[in-house]
């Protein structure tokens, strides 16, 4: 038997179909979160930097940072979790320039999303993709 | 095509392509609040096959290397201050805690970087643990603790915080000598059914990625160190023992003969490097 | 209350008045995320500091809703503005009902 | 009656030589030549190089990735470094030749930190739950030559 290489592309399409559902409940559950935050408002981009390592050497701890100059709130997604919510951040009348650093779980490469919601109330998003790594030891 | 010329086309190809992203920040310097450590030092002449001796803290991206630079920042420091708390607590028989005879583990400064050492009156090779459960069952009447453990490693941490940036020392002549020998032949033994040494990844291929992680040299300076991989503090003897579980060998005792052996012969591998503990690894 | 929770905080002592100053908070939280399963295959409950908020004199800094996607001990550094001598607070809840709660005072001049 | 006897017997006869025929060649029955490669297939069943390339990356199987980079496999993170880069390891190597390396690389490198993948006995202090065991089974190792066949630049 010889295979090439549109015989093992099938057999990726394959693969990507067993993993079509729960990525689809994902994706609606992202959906229903920034549904949520935006009420269903346009996002724009710009005036919101989200910063993340291109590679995270363990995504049990990723070390993540947005920052946005008028936001009021930002939420941020994972959406490549289990659970696409990480946090929501509100900015009180005593936060200094909207900015927060934190440490976040991501369970494999995936894009992590920050939306934040301006004091003009209008919607601004950025997205990052964070390569997670793979052990060398399969134990 | 010749044996030699299949061997050559691989290894051209290795060099030309392909490689993965090299995560680690190689050149950068560890400064830990202000005090710089040292990273990279020639190696002891003990060493055959290494010129120059490196940290693991080296081998690790920027981001995982900035953890350790801000003590705040550094996971670590919380079983520091869970340590400290036990240090002072008062336990025991005699209603004593570590505190009531030394204060606050400042007179420790400096022990880090010559454990294990021979100690005469027990006539063993001690490690740091040793130390401690001694002054448990001997000075407070209390139960030793378990090597590995949380409490242990929160404990060892506090000893070795006040050592570091001071360079290791450990003796490997005198009586530890023979014992020297034994750890230094399990560091080239291979073992398992992945049927590989310590000194294969760590001496033979260390600075290149195996799968995503970055190899290093296997050094023990920064330990009880904090993996990302389990959060929480490592020992020595318990990293030793994950690596023998992963190429599939069965690990010998935490705080057993070999594993005490072979702590001295790594240990002495690091001699010149700063001791780091708590430090921040992978 | 659940076992070894320890917050951790990192406030400048003293500032100008409208100074912008940072903050860091941690806590030493295992952060169960309710995904694991235990060596017999049972669900580990979820148990998460959920929320954390900082206020200053009585009034809100941050306020943030934590997911079972923060690390294992959560750690967030923000901002505040100081606009005169006073006390942080800083409370963190816990998913079993404990309140961890830490002041840190600051001087302005 | 005789006749349905002789049937029986047959069948028999048929079904066992089927078994010898598709026996597998257990890791002491190895046959290598002197720069290791091995000739006969360790199953008789033609390896299988869509699961070949599964065994190749899966972690708890052949995890070659770990060691080996691999551009036909691109769409896997992170390739390691330790081994050669394996585009072309067919056009540079022989069936036997592959099939010898994966088997027990020592007999073509000597001191390779390489696993041998076909091999159940010599080791030191194997873990209980891999004692007597390879690596790979046979037609997994069957399955990886044919998928390495495949590597063609």
């Amino acid at each position: 038997m010889k295979i090439d290489r549109r015989g093992l592309l099938a057999v990726g399409g394959s693969l990507a179909c067993t993993t079509l559902v729960p990525f689809k409940a994902i994706a609606s559950e992202t959906d229903e979160a920034i549904a949520k935050f935006t009420g269903g408002a346009n996002i724009g981009t710009g005036g919101i930097t989200l910063t993340t390592p291109e590679i995270a050497e363990n995504g049990n701890t990723v070390p993540i940072s947005v920052e946005s100059g008028k936001a009021s709130s930002i939420i941020l997604l994972a959406l490549g979790n289990p659970n696409p919510n990480v946090a929501t951040i509100n900015f009180g009348p005593l936060s200094g320039s909207r900015m927060t650093s934190t440490r976040i779980r991501l369970r494999k490469t995936q894009e992590v999303v920050a939306i934040a919601k301006l004091e003009d109330g209008s919607f601004t998003k950025d997205v990052k993709t964070v390569k997670v790594t793979i052990g060398g030891c399969g134990g | 095509m010749s044996f030699f010329n299949k061997i050559f086309v691989g290894s051209v190809l290795l060099i030309l392509g392909f490689s993965t992203v090299s995560l680690a920040d190689e050149s950068a310097k560890l400064v830990v609040e202000g005090q710089p450590m040292i990273t990279r030092v020639k190696a002891p002449s003990h060493m055959e096959n290494v010129d120059e001796i490196r940290s693991g803290w080296t081998f690790r991206i920027k981001e995982t290397q900035s953890l350790q630079m801000d003590d705040f920042e550094n996971p670590g420091m919380i079983f520091v201050d869970k340590g400290l708390d036990l240090w002072n607590k008062v336990e025991g028989s005699k209603n004593k805690a570590c505190a009531s005879c030394h204060d606050d583990a400042s007179e420790f400064k400096g022990l880090r970087t010559v454990m294990p050492r021979w100690n005469e009156s027990a006539n063993a090779l001690w490690s740091l643990e040793d130390h401690v459960n001694n002054c448990r069952t001997e000075q407070m009447g209390a139960e030793p603790l378990k090597w590995g453990a949380a409490p242990m490693d929160s404990l060892i941490a506090v000893i070795s915080l006040q050592s570091r940036g001071m360079p290791m020392n450990v003796k490997i002549d005198g009586a530890v000598a023979p014992l020297w020998e034994i750890g230094k032949e399990l560091f080239y033994t291979r073992v398992g059914q992945l049927d590989m040494a310590c000194s294969n990844c760590h001496e033979d291929n260390y600075g290149i990625m195996i799968r995503a992680d970055h190899l290093s040299q296997g050094q023990i300076n920064g330990f009880p160190a904090y993996r990302l991989k389990n959060a929480k503090l490592n020992s020595i003897h318990a990293r030793f023992k994950g690596c023998m579980k992963n190429i599939r060998a069965t690990p010998y005792k935490v705080g057993g003969d070999e594993f005490r052996a072979l702590e001295l012969y790594v240990a002495s591998r690091g001699n010149g490097l700063s001791s780091e503990a708590p430090s921040v690894r992978n | 209350m659940a076992k070894g929770v320890k917050p951790r905080i990192k406030v400048p002592k003293q500032a100008s008045a409208g100074d912008m100053i940072t903050i860091k908070t941690l806590i030493s939280h295992k952060m169960e995320t309710g995904l694991r399963k235990d060596s017999d295959g049972n669900k580990i409950p979820r148990s998460i500091i959920n929320r954390f908020t900082c206020d200053f004199n009585g009034e809100n800094v941050v306020d943030v809703g934590l997911d079972p996607a923060i690390s294992v001990n959560p750690y967030f550094q923000f901002n505040a503005i100081v606009p005169e001598s006073g006390e942080f607070k800083f409370t963190w809840y816990d998913d079993d009902g404990s309140v961890y709660e830490k002041a840190k005072k600051i001087t302005v001049t | 009656m005789i006749n349905s006897i002789k049937n029986v017997i047959v069948i028999l006869f048929g079904l066992l030589y089927l078994q010898t025929a598709h026996a597998e060649i257990a890791p002491s029955e190895i046959i290598a030549d002197e720069y290791g490669a091995v000739t006969a297939s360790l199953t008789g069943v033609p390896g299988d190089p869509a699961n070949g390339r599964k065994v190749f990356m899966n972690r708890k199987q052949g995890n070659c990735l770990a060691c080996h980079v691999n551009s036909e496999m691109s769409e896997q993170t992170f390739h390691g470094e330790v081994g050669p880069v394996l585009d072309g390891v067919a056009d540079r190597w022989t069936q036997a030749e592959i099939r010898g390396m994966i088997i027990n690389s020592k007999n073509v490198f000597e001191g390779t930190i390489m696993p041998a993948f076909y091999k159940d006995s010599g080791f030191t202090r194997t873990l209980k739950k891999f004692q007597g065991k390879t690596i790979l089974k046979a037609q997994q190792v069957e399955d990886v030559v044919a998928y390495l066949l495949t590597l063609k630049e």
